[in-house]
């Protein structure tokens, strides 16, 4: 195990690294640079700020010295909030973000299972479809659309919570649920089909005739096996996460870290956004492991696949 | 090692008292062809003690009579049409379901063919020993791993006490099959459903679980139902045997005067077609010509016609119902009943 | 049709010819990464570990084994489906292990292969034409129109309507898509057939009519047979000689008369004793010898005879230090226990 | 040889019964797919919506819809449903007044367009069908809006899914195929590209692609940026694609039939073309069905970040976006919301239904259960 | 039973979702605010001199104070007018070029130290310097030698200052190291054979310089000094070492020599380079604001803008600052003019997206939300006349919508096909149907409401006007002489829904109008800019705010390779108006001559003007003393709140629709 955590670190170092060496060119050769604004500044001012900020040096050289720092963990500091570190913007953000995050995960993995187990339980049943239909909708509508009514129905017509903002638990609802709506229903999809497989195999039959009744047979046999692509899929699902956040976090005014990330990529913000490349590098390359882990954990046969 | 086979032991358990009587089962499945009649009246009875062998070929209806029995057919697709499974006086086959649980596992177990998808690979052979004994004898944890220990040891697994903590894949197939009589064993059930226990295992490995299971029956007096296609594993181990062919019992004899003297023409093309390791046969092998029928599209009449070296004309339109045989036995049959000749006819 | 009844058997042919396919000394060791993940369990399978045996023509030769034995492998290895770790194998005196796919294909017109699973041998998008009109096309035996006659002929060879060229193999039973393997195999009119359990998937009886098909093909086309099988009543029926593999070597090779007859090794005497007979009353009245235990996994690597752990017979002096080798001239037995 | 020859029957025989055989058609996989997916109701009607959705939206220049793209800022500002309609005021012109109207009415149709808009105005004249569906904001009849949009939003999904299927399919089954350590390397690649956060990949490569001298390249060339975006999407979207295949064709490279293909001497690209691309396709069509919808809402979300299609051009994901802007608290014109929300709505249920069905009607298991 | 992780894992599993919350589930309850308000993009700095942008102005003027204030006229509220703050008044000089300030007696820094004169010259003197890389350094260039100051540049003969490279961190400019005196003998350029990234070759400059003693901070100019030479410290030793340079941080020119200087403490004169009508309105600009030297020298930048460090002179003290979330206010108790700040605590809320700002003023979490989304203006109009209140508050502003033409690409090199296209825009339907606030439609580049001002005409929308002139360029029917189809016009924008809107009106204008194809693109803010920057458009949309009020700030940037000309439009006699206007003392014949220059400058139409601008403010009723101006400014400590209102209006619960 050890030398599986091991190898995944030094794979995590790698795409690290290439990641960052990407994103490094790609946001320096993408056009129109940090300075730029509406008011296009004089050379003289333009001179001074790109020899502040190390701009005038060859983009090796910039890269170099960018990634040595990057290295000891100094990302330097904001083009843009100019009077914040890197780093202060991210211990900022991603506390927030990840709050978010985990509650949005949270709360799909546990819409999603319930309402998997009992549509594939119901199969076929007006149950089943409309949670079928339900599901669907949750991944057809664009949650920024979802987001619009549910500040709606909760917000002015039954009043119940505040319109946007951060600071107390209860601003946490809206972006959550809009936020695990999509992957609510495709947990559930994913349980369903994974469930209904499962029921069919052999060993459910044996679970059966040794007189287990279907709820000890569906959550001690059945819905362990049926669960893995539902784990599997929370890598990938953290990612969407992500992503999703990025515009919840705009409509539900949410300083995390997926406005940040926003804002300094249109921003040409480089630094900030390569250190918010980082970080959801790491978070994808971490949870993608601890899924992995979790997989083995589940499925004893899992092997070690380096 | 070497030991005698004998049914001596088990015989002085047996008795005439019917443990279980199967009547007229009907059992059909709705498919994307058709309706397929997999079980079409069905009757049998078993005895305490006995070993009962159903011999016959893939979608014969073998398995989903013991499936039936069990409640265990998905419904739907499947669905019992008709019948009685009687057991203690009450009909399995229209048991609520929490009633048949309580026997399911307990009074009557089963063991199937592929011991490697049968156990669920995600638990522990602890986990899938204990929920048996603690569901029905009621045993707390402690006592349960007692017992799943105690079960391993007697179904010859070494050093139980640490491999009961051992997953499903860490164990070879015959040693999960010795797991999954051990499962089936641990209530010490009336009846043991085993179907096709061997066929996924080597021939040494057969034999040894057909020793098992054989003492087993005569350590606690269950009276199995073996499920097989091998007439060799029935010869070594039934009492009684059924013949089914397209979801009927063609034959049902005692197992001496089956091999001694098969009445149906199934069960004789059955015997001569197989390779016998005991001697060889220098001609060639005389195969029972043609194919099963499609079970969802019988013709009316008998089903075994288009294969039937002895067929008549009257075979076509009526479907022989079982007649008692001269020697004790039944089979269903028109030729022998009425005395006359078989003749030979040209197989397509 | 195919099952025209015969008395007649065909006889190996005599000794002097040569042998259409020899195989020395082949060993096949596959690295394996196992356990779970939490405690990783590295090394080698010995799934075959020093296999030698020829083949006339015109003969069959049965190897027969539980599983994990290395038929299987030894089969794959031959027609260079796995590459062989060490050892020879020359078909028609022409050495063809180790060759790259494009050097070997003209010898695989005359080496061919008839599988175990009659349901995933055969690519369940193709037609039964195009199945069997495959390897016809890759050794331009045939094109165009001729090439369905060709094929039709072939299903004819071995019993299928011809007029089901058009069909896909789903619509098609066990024993019929077996035959369409075989058809397959016969299209490149091959002299040598590997079969890897060619009946073991089928009905009992089905097998039958493959079983005699495989040794009507070889009577009318002078077929020469490696039929691989765990089944040793059928293998007793149509080989002319066995060998038994345990854990990845040949332990008794001999005319099968002789094997069957009288066992040397005392593997083969525990596998032949474990076969239960179809008659209740030989049943009941047999000794039988139990194996205990199960067949070790082939990863070990064993010092002396790898049978010694589940012998009866075992000279713990002997077997437990020096691995013996097949020994005698006709019957051949690796026993130290037994004289050739 | 010769032996062999003799021992056959003679080749003649058969002629006829060519004949006979050519009557005997077998059921291919497929068409057993196509009979069981028939069976499921659901199935059918999910691909018969998505099939009229598909013509409609082929043929949407000879229905008689309104201008997508006229404006009428005084008049028709955010009217609701209404049975008022403006004419296209485009009969009876003819030579460069007719070419100018259509330009006006219409945005830069291409020939098959054209033609299509001419019929259109021999059948229908200047006759178009109401406001159904409301006006925009810029006084736009958002039904035939909703229409053009159909066959943006559509060539999006199906192009870009498109693009990955190639990408996808042919990465896979290379790395599948090969393994070892080919495969190694091409699968850590998928993996580290999975890190890398696309919405970055996307702004770089439209703000390179938008650059003069690149756009006029494109242009000369006959590209339209649109096109790149399709390919931008793609090559985002082939990553699980290529995840699917790869475990697909390795799964299936241990299938007798491909060592029974290998006996018979077949090469490897045969192999992988012959016998192991067929046999993924089915995993391959259900998870495409999958795959639309997704790059569907991802031209939504690009949309969202003004990424999508340029105006006047439009798309669902484009009316998706413009109607949270009529969310408020204080008035919601709900058809600018609910029109564009159903067609989305429906077409990505259908796709998803569709998928479902296919999978049940494509998967062997499945088979008589 | 042996332990097995394997066996729980699957309990485990939901338990790891929580317990991953624990850690993140940190909330803090904040006392409720006085007075909340949306503050638009996230501040990119609350340093005076780092910044540009409106957000960051609203903050700085409540955290500092310059010499001069804008302040609501009391005459008219609606015009605003520079008031004495940390300056008590001033004198001008006769030729308008010398402003001396007397600095606030009581005027005192957050941590109580007086506020100085010298707090300017070091203010201005750090706000000019390269090294601080101001983007707004341009500000101040109206002071005589400012603009060589910050832009290092050096003729011989300037009296040159010298910093050594001995800082206490280096890191930081100030505090700085050495400071030598020197008269500037000789500059060499020498090429470093390297290339910078545009590819042109290096250079390194080394400095000649008579060193000048230095007494008690006095330099004795007049006395004689030995000569040194002195180069960059980046200058590569291969160069540096043969030529016997010293290397030093910056050779600049003398501060001395910049056009401020602090006489005594209570004293600060400033002298210009032309005399400049609105240099109490620079000076009341927030750039041009003091900070205090103890502070900055020990943090240094950016760590003295952190709350804990932060020292400064106006109404509000820093409480807290979160990320784009929100900047805390509370009154400043040492601010010299604490009766006027009627508001004890301030959140000013960093929120982007218009709608978000809406749902959370109708939602009560602000007073005063600083725009609105398009679509709700009719809705917010209607809702107040319903509530008979005047939430929604409209007015002009000094600012212009403009779409900029690329002169360089025909058909556009032809000023009638420009004003065709410019004829050819219906602004009134733009300013009525689509942006919807009440906009006016513009007819010239400067807006309307300067006093004394009479802008240039551009003509009013004329179809067949602009067909005619189209007809003339050579284009009738939008048909060429060739008799091809006029080339399509590409309009640019940047993403943005309100852009895209007026693009694609203009767009069905052009085509109907001229019958000319136009199509659209639009590309992120960043790469738009850069296309614009470099003149790779056809037709740009684009936006000025005026810097101050004054139709120099929009009228300068048209003069030939102006920074932000960007249309690549040149015309001599415009440049000379421009450039005699920066000459003329008198007032009214200044703006006459700007005038004129604007009247040309619409002749010729490189730039279409669209619309001028309004602020959309919405205000709580029960907000006091909030008065929309001209240049969207709000002083924060003089609004105050109704309480009484303010209770009554929450006890009633608002009805929000």
């Amino acid at each position: 195990m050890s030398t599986f955590l091991l190898k995944r670190f030094l794979w995590m170092i790698l795409t690290l690294w290439i990641v960052y060496t990407a994103s490094f060119f790609l946001m320096h050769l993408k056009p129109g640079g940090p300075f730029d604004g509406e008011k296009k500044q004089s050379p003289e001012i333009r001179k001074n700020l790109e020899a502040k900020y190390h701009f005038d040096w060859p983009l090796w050289k910039q890269y170099g010295y960018h990634l040595g720092k990057a290295c000891r963990l100094d990302f330097g500091q904001s083009l843009k909030q100019k009077d914040k570190y890197v780093n202060d913007i991210i211990r900022e953000g991603f506390p927030i973000s990840a709050t978010l995050g985990v509650c949005g995960l949270s709360l799909a993995v546990l819409l999603g299972i319930s309402a998997g187990v009992v549509s594939a339980l119901q199969r076929q049943t007006l149950l089943d479809f409309s949670f079928r239909t339900l599901a669907t909708l949750g991944i057809a509508v664009p949650n920024f659309v979802l987001a619009g009514f549910a500040i709606i129905i909760f917000v002015f017509v039954l009043d119940w919570i505040p319109a946007a903002g951060w600071g107390k638990p209860i601003n946490l609802i809206l972006p959550s649920l809009c936020l695990s709506a999509p992957f609510a229903a495709y947990i559930s999809r994913l349980t369903r089909t994974g469930l209904l497989e499962v029921l069919n195999q052999d060993y459910i039959r044996t679970a059966y005739a040794k007189g287990l009744m279907t709820p000890a047979v569906v959550f001690r046999h059945a819905l362990r096996g049926a669960l893995l692509p539902v784990v599997s899929f929370l890598g990938p699902a953290t990612a969407g996460i992500l992503t999703g956040s990025l515009v919840l976090e705009r409509i539900f005014f949410i300083p995390g870290m997926g406005t940040h990330f926003i804002e300094a990529v249109l921003q040409n913000d480089h630094f900030v956004s390569l250190a918010i490349v980082m970080v959801y590098t790491v978070l994808l390359f971490t949870m993608n492991t601890l899924v992995d882990l979790s997989y083995g954990l589940i499925d004893p046969r899992v092997k070690l696949q380096d | 090692m070497a030991s005698t086979q004998s049914h001596t032991a088990a015989d002085s358990k047996k008795t005439d008292e019917i443990l279980l009587s199967v009547d007229d089962l009907r059992v059909q499945f709705n498919t994307d062809d058709g309706i397929v009649q997999a079980v079409r009246g069905l009757s049998f009875d078993l005895k305490r003690g006995e070993t009962l062998g159903i011999v016959g070929e893939s979608g014969s209806g073998k398995s989903v009579t013991n499936l039936a029995i069990m409640g265990l057919i998905p419904q739907p697709p499947g669905k019992i049409t008709s019948g009685t499974a009687m057991y203690q006086g009450k009909d399995l086959l229209k048991l609520p379901i929490r009633e048949l649980s309580e026997i399911r596992g307990n009074r009557i177990a089963m063991i199937f063919q592929d011991p490697m998808t049968a156990l669920n690979p995600f638990l522990t052979v602890e986990e899938q020993l204990t929920e048996v004994t603690r569901k029905h004898l009621k045993l707390n944890y402690k006592d349960s791993v007692a017992h799943a220990i105690e079960m391993l040891k007697k179904v010859g697994i070494a050093s139980p006490e640490k491999r009961v903590f051992d997953y499903p894949h860490q164990f070879s197939g015959g040693m999960r099959q010795r797991v999954m009589i051990a499962m089936a064993l641990s209530c010490k059930p009336d009846i043991l459903i085993a179907d096709e226990p061997t066929t996924a295992l080597d021939v040494t490995i057969q034999a040894q679980i057909l020793e098992l299971m054989q003492q087993l029956q005569e350590e606690e007096g269950t009276a199995i139902i073996l499920i097989t296609h091998d007439l060799g594993v029935i010869a070594n181990v039934a009492h009684r045997v059924l013949v089914m062919y397209a979801g009927r019992v063609v034959e049902k004899t005692s197992v001496s005067e089956l091999f001694a003297d098969p009445r149906h023409p199934y069960s004789i093309g059955l015997l001569e077609s197989i390779p016998r390791i005991d001697e060889r046969n220098d001609a060639q092998l005389q195969p029972i010509p043609g194919q099963p029928p499609d079970m969802a599209h019988l013709k009316q009449g008998c089903s075994f016609y288009d294969r039937c070296p002895f067929r008549q004309d009257r075979c076509l339109k009526e479907d022989p119902l079982l007649v008692a045989s001269p020697s004790a036995g039944q089979f269903a049959c028109f030729v022998d009943v009425d005395n006359t000749p078989r003749q030979v006819v040209e197989a397509e | 049709m195919s099952e025209s009844p015969s008395t007649q058997v065909y006889e190996a042919s005599t000794v002097e010819t040569s042998p259409v396919l020899s195989v020395r000394n082949l060993k096949v060791h596959f690295p394996f990464k196992r356990g779970s993940m939490f405690k990783p369990d590295n090394g080698f399978v010995r799934a075959v570990d020093g296999v030698s045996f020829d083949l006339m023509p015109g003969e069959t030769l049965g190897l027969v084994g539980e599983s994990g034995c290395g038929k299987s492998t030894t089969a794959k290895a031959i027609l260079n489906l796995v590459k062989p770790t060490s050892g020879e194998i020359y078909l028609n005196g022409k050495r063809i292990d180790g060759l790259s796919p494009s050097q070997m294909r003209p010898h695989r017109a005359d080496l061919q292969m008839i599988f175990q699973d009659p349901f995933a041998s055969l690519n369940p998008r193709m037609t039964v034409g195009s199945i069997i009109g495959e390897p016809m096309k890759i050794f331009n035996l045939a094109s165009g129109s001729d090439l369905k006659l060709e094929v039709m002929r072939m299903m004819d060879v071995v019993g299928l309507n011809p007029r089901y060229i058009n069909r896909y193999p789903h619509e098609f039973s066990g024993g019929q898509r077996q035959r369409i393997g075989i058809a397959r195999a016969l299209a490149v009119r091959p002299k040598v057939i590997i079969c890897d359990e060619p009946v073991s998937a089928l009905d009992v009886s089905i097998q039958a009519q493959v079983v005699n098909l495989l040794m009507d093909l070889q009577q009318k086309l002078g077929l020469s047979y490696v039929f691989i099988a765990h089944d040793l009543s059928v293998i007793r029926h149509l080989s002319h000689r066995v060998g038994v593999m345990y854990l990845g070597r040949i332990v008794e090779l001999a005319k099968s008369e002789d094997l069957y007859r009288t066992p040397k090794h005392p593997y083969t005497q525990a596998l032949l004793s474990a076969i239960p007979v179809p008659d209740p009353d030989i049943e009941r009245k047999r000794q039988r010898i139990m194996l205990e235990g199960e067949v070790p996994s082939p990863d070990i690597v064993y010092q002396g005879c790898p049978f010694a752990d589940r012998c009866s017979i075992v000279d713990d002096k002997l077997c437990r230090h020096t691995a013996p080798t097949l020994e005698g001239d006709d019957h051949q037995a690796s026993c130290f226990k037994v004289d050739g | 040889m010769t032996d062999f020859e003799k021992a056959l029957p003679p080749l003649e025989k058969y002629a006829e019964m060519l004949q006979e055989s050519e009557a005997i058609h077998g059921i291919s996989l497929w068409q057993d797919a196509w009979r069981r997916l028939r069976r499921d109701r659901i199935s059918m009607i999910a691909l018969s919506f998505l099939i009229i959705l598909g013509v409609l939206a082929l043929f949407t220049p000879l229905l008689p819809l309104q201008s997508p793209k006229s404006q009428d800022l005084r008049n028709r500002q955010f009217l609701s449903p209404t049975l008022s309609s403006v004419p296209l005021q485009i009969k009876g012109l003819d030579g460069e007044k007719y070419d100018q109207q259509v330009s006006k009415l219409w945005h830069n149709p291409g020939f098959f367009d054209r033609m299509q808009i001419s019929t259109r105005v021999l059948i229908f004249g200047d006759f178009s069908i109401p406001s159904l569906c409301g006006t925009d904001h810029l006084g736009r009849d958002l039904l035939s809006r909703l229409f053009w949009g159909a066959r943006i939003s559509l060539i999006v999904g199906l192009v870009a899914t498109m693009v990955s299927l190639v990408i996808g399919v042919s990465y896979g089954a290379i790395a599948g195929f090969a393994g070892g350590i080919v495969d190694d390397v091409m699968m850590r690649i998928v993996d580290i590209l999975y890190s890398v956060p696309f919405i970055f990949v996307v702004l770089y490569l439209i703000s390179v692609l938008s650059e003069d001298e690149i756009q006029t390249w494109l242009e000369n060339h006959g590209i339209h940026r649109i096109i790149i975006l399709y390919i931008v999407i793609g090559a985002i979207y082939w990553l699980t694609m290529s995840r699917v295949v790869r475990g697909q064709i390795i799964s299936l490279k241990n299938e007798q039939y491909v060592d029974a293909a290998r006996t018979i001497g077949a090469g490897g690209m045969r192999i992988v073309f012959v016998h192991l691309v067929p046999n993924v396709l089915s995993i391959v069509i259900v998870y495409l069905t999958l795959t639309i919808p997704s790059v569907m809402l991802f031209e939504a979300f690009l949309s969202f970040l003004g990424l999508g299609v340029e105006p006047p051009s439009v798309s669902w994901g484009m009316l998706a976006n413009e109607s949270i802007k009529v969310i408020t608290p204080l008035e919601i014109h709900w058809w600018l919301v609910f029109y564009p929300a159903l067609a989305i709505a429906l077409t990505l249920y259908s796709l998803n239904f569709l998928g479902d069905g296919l999978r049940d009607a494509l998967d062997p298991r499945m088979k008589n259960k | 039973m042996p332990f097995s992780l394997r066996k729980i894992f699957p309990y485990l599993f939901p338990l790891f979702f929580i317990a991953a919350l624990i850690p993140v589930l940190r909330f803090e309850d904040l006392p409720p605010a006085d007075f909340s308000f949306s503050n638009g993009t996230e501040p990119q700095s609350i340093d005076p001199a780092k910044v540009t942008g409106a957000p960051e102005g609203r903050i700085i003027n409540a955290l500092f104070e310059g010499l001069y204030r804008q302040m609501p006229d009391p005459e008219d509220f609606s015009a605003m007018k520079p008031v004495p703050a940390l300056a008590s008044g001033h004198t001008l000089s006769e030729d308008k070029k010398t402003y001396t300030f007397t600095i606030r007696d009581g005027a005192t820094w957050s941590d109580g130290t007086p506020i100085t004169a010298y707090d300017w010259t070091f203010s201005w003197q750090r706000f000019l310097h390269p090294e601080t890389a101001a983007e707004y350094a341009y500000q101040l260039w109206y002071l005589t030698n400012a603009e060589k100051y910050t832009g290092s540049k050096l003729e011989v003969g300037d009296k040159v200052e010298i910093e050594l490279d001995d800082r206490q961190y280096p890191d930081q400019h100030f505090p700085r190291g050495t400071i030598l005196s020197g008269l500037l003998n000789k500059l060499e350029k020498i090429k470093t054979g390297e290339k910078d990234k545009e590819g042109k070759p290096k250079t390194v400059n080394i400095y000649h310089v008579e060193m000048k003693p230095e007494t008690n901070g006095i330099v004795d100019w007049k006395a004689a000094g030995e000569l040194r030479k002195f180069t960059n410290i980046g200058t590569p030793e291969k160069i540096s070492e043969p030529h016997g340079a010293e290397k030093v941080r910056q050779v600049l020119i003398h501060f001395s020599e910049v056009g401020v200087k602090a006489v005594d403490d209570k004293t600060l004169v400033v002298t210009l380079k032309n005399p400049t009508p609105y240099f109490l309105e620079l000076a009341s600009f927030y750039p041009l604001y003091p900070v205090q030297r103890e502070c900055v020298e020990k943090y240094g930048f950016p760590d003295w803008t952190q709350t804990d460090n932060i020292v400064t002179s106006g109404p509000y003290l820093l409480d807290f600052r979160k990320l784009r979330d929100r900047i805390r206010l509370k009154k400043n108790p040492k601010y010299w003019d604490l009766d006027s700040v009627k508001l004890n605590i301030i959140d000013a809320f960093a929120v982007q997206s218009d709608t978000t700002i809406l749902n959370m003023y109708l939602d009560g979490q602000l007073d005063w939300g600083n725009t609105v989304p398009n679509a709700s203006i009719e809705n917010l109009k209607a809702r107040d006349v319903d509530n008979g209140t005047n939430e929604l508050k409209i007015a002009p502003m000094l600012s212009t919508y403009f779409y900029r033409m690329n002169v360089n690409r025909p058909p556009l090199d032809n000023p009638k096909v420009r004003r065709a296209i410019n004829l050819a825009i219906n602004k009134q339907d733009i300013v009525e149907f689509v942006t919807r606030a009440g906009q006016i439609p513009a007819h010239s580049f400067v807006p309307t409401g300067l006093p004394g001002y009479k802008e240039g005409m551009s003509g009013e929308y004329n179809p067949e006007e602009a067909r005619r002139l189209l007809a003339e360029a050579g284009f009738p029917g939008g048909i060429g002489p060739d008799g091809e189809k006029m080339r399509k016009i590409e309009i640019l924008y940047n993403t943005n829904e309100g852009h895209r809107d007026i693009a694609e009106v203009i767009q069905s204008q052009l085509e109907e109008n001229l019958s000319i194809t136009v199509s659209l693109a639009n590309i992120e803010w960043s790469a738009f800019l850069k296309k614009t920057h470099d003149m790779k458009y056809d037709i740009a949309r684009a936006g000025w705010i005026a810097d101050y009020p004054d139709p120099n700030t929009f009228l300068d940037m048209f003069v030939t390779d102006g920074d932000n000309n960007q249309t690549g439009w040149s015309n001599k006699k415009y440049d000379q108006l421009i450039a005699d206007a920066m000459q003329e003392p008198d007032p009214a014949k200044r703006l006459n001559i700007l005038s004129e220059a604007e009247q040309i400058f619409m002749d010729e139409m490189p730039i279409s003007p669209i619309y001028y601008y309004v602020s959309l403010n919405l205000v709580r009723p029960y907000v006091k003393n909030f008065h929309p101006n001209i240049v969207d400014l709000h002083p924060l400590h003089i609004i105050e709140i109704d309480q009484e209102m303010k209770q009554e209006f929450l006890k009633n619960g608002e009805d929000v629709r």
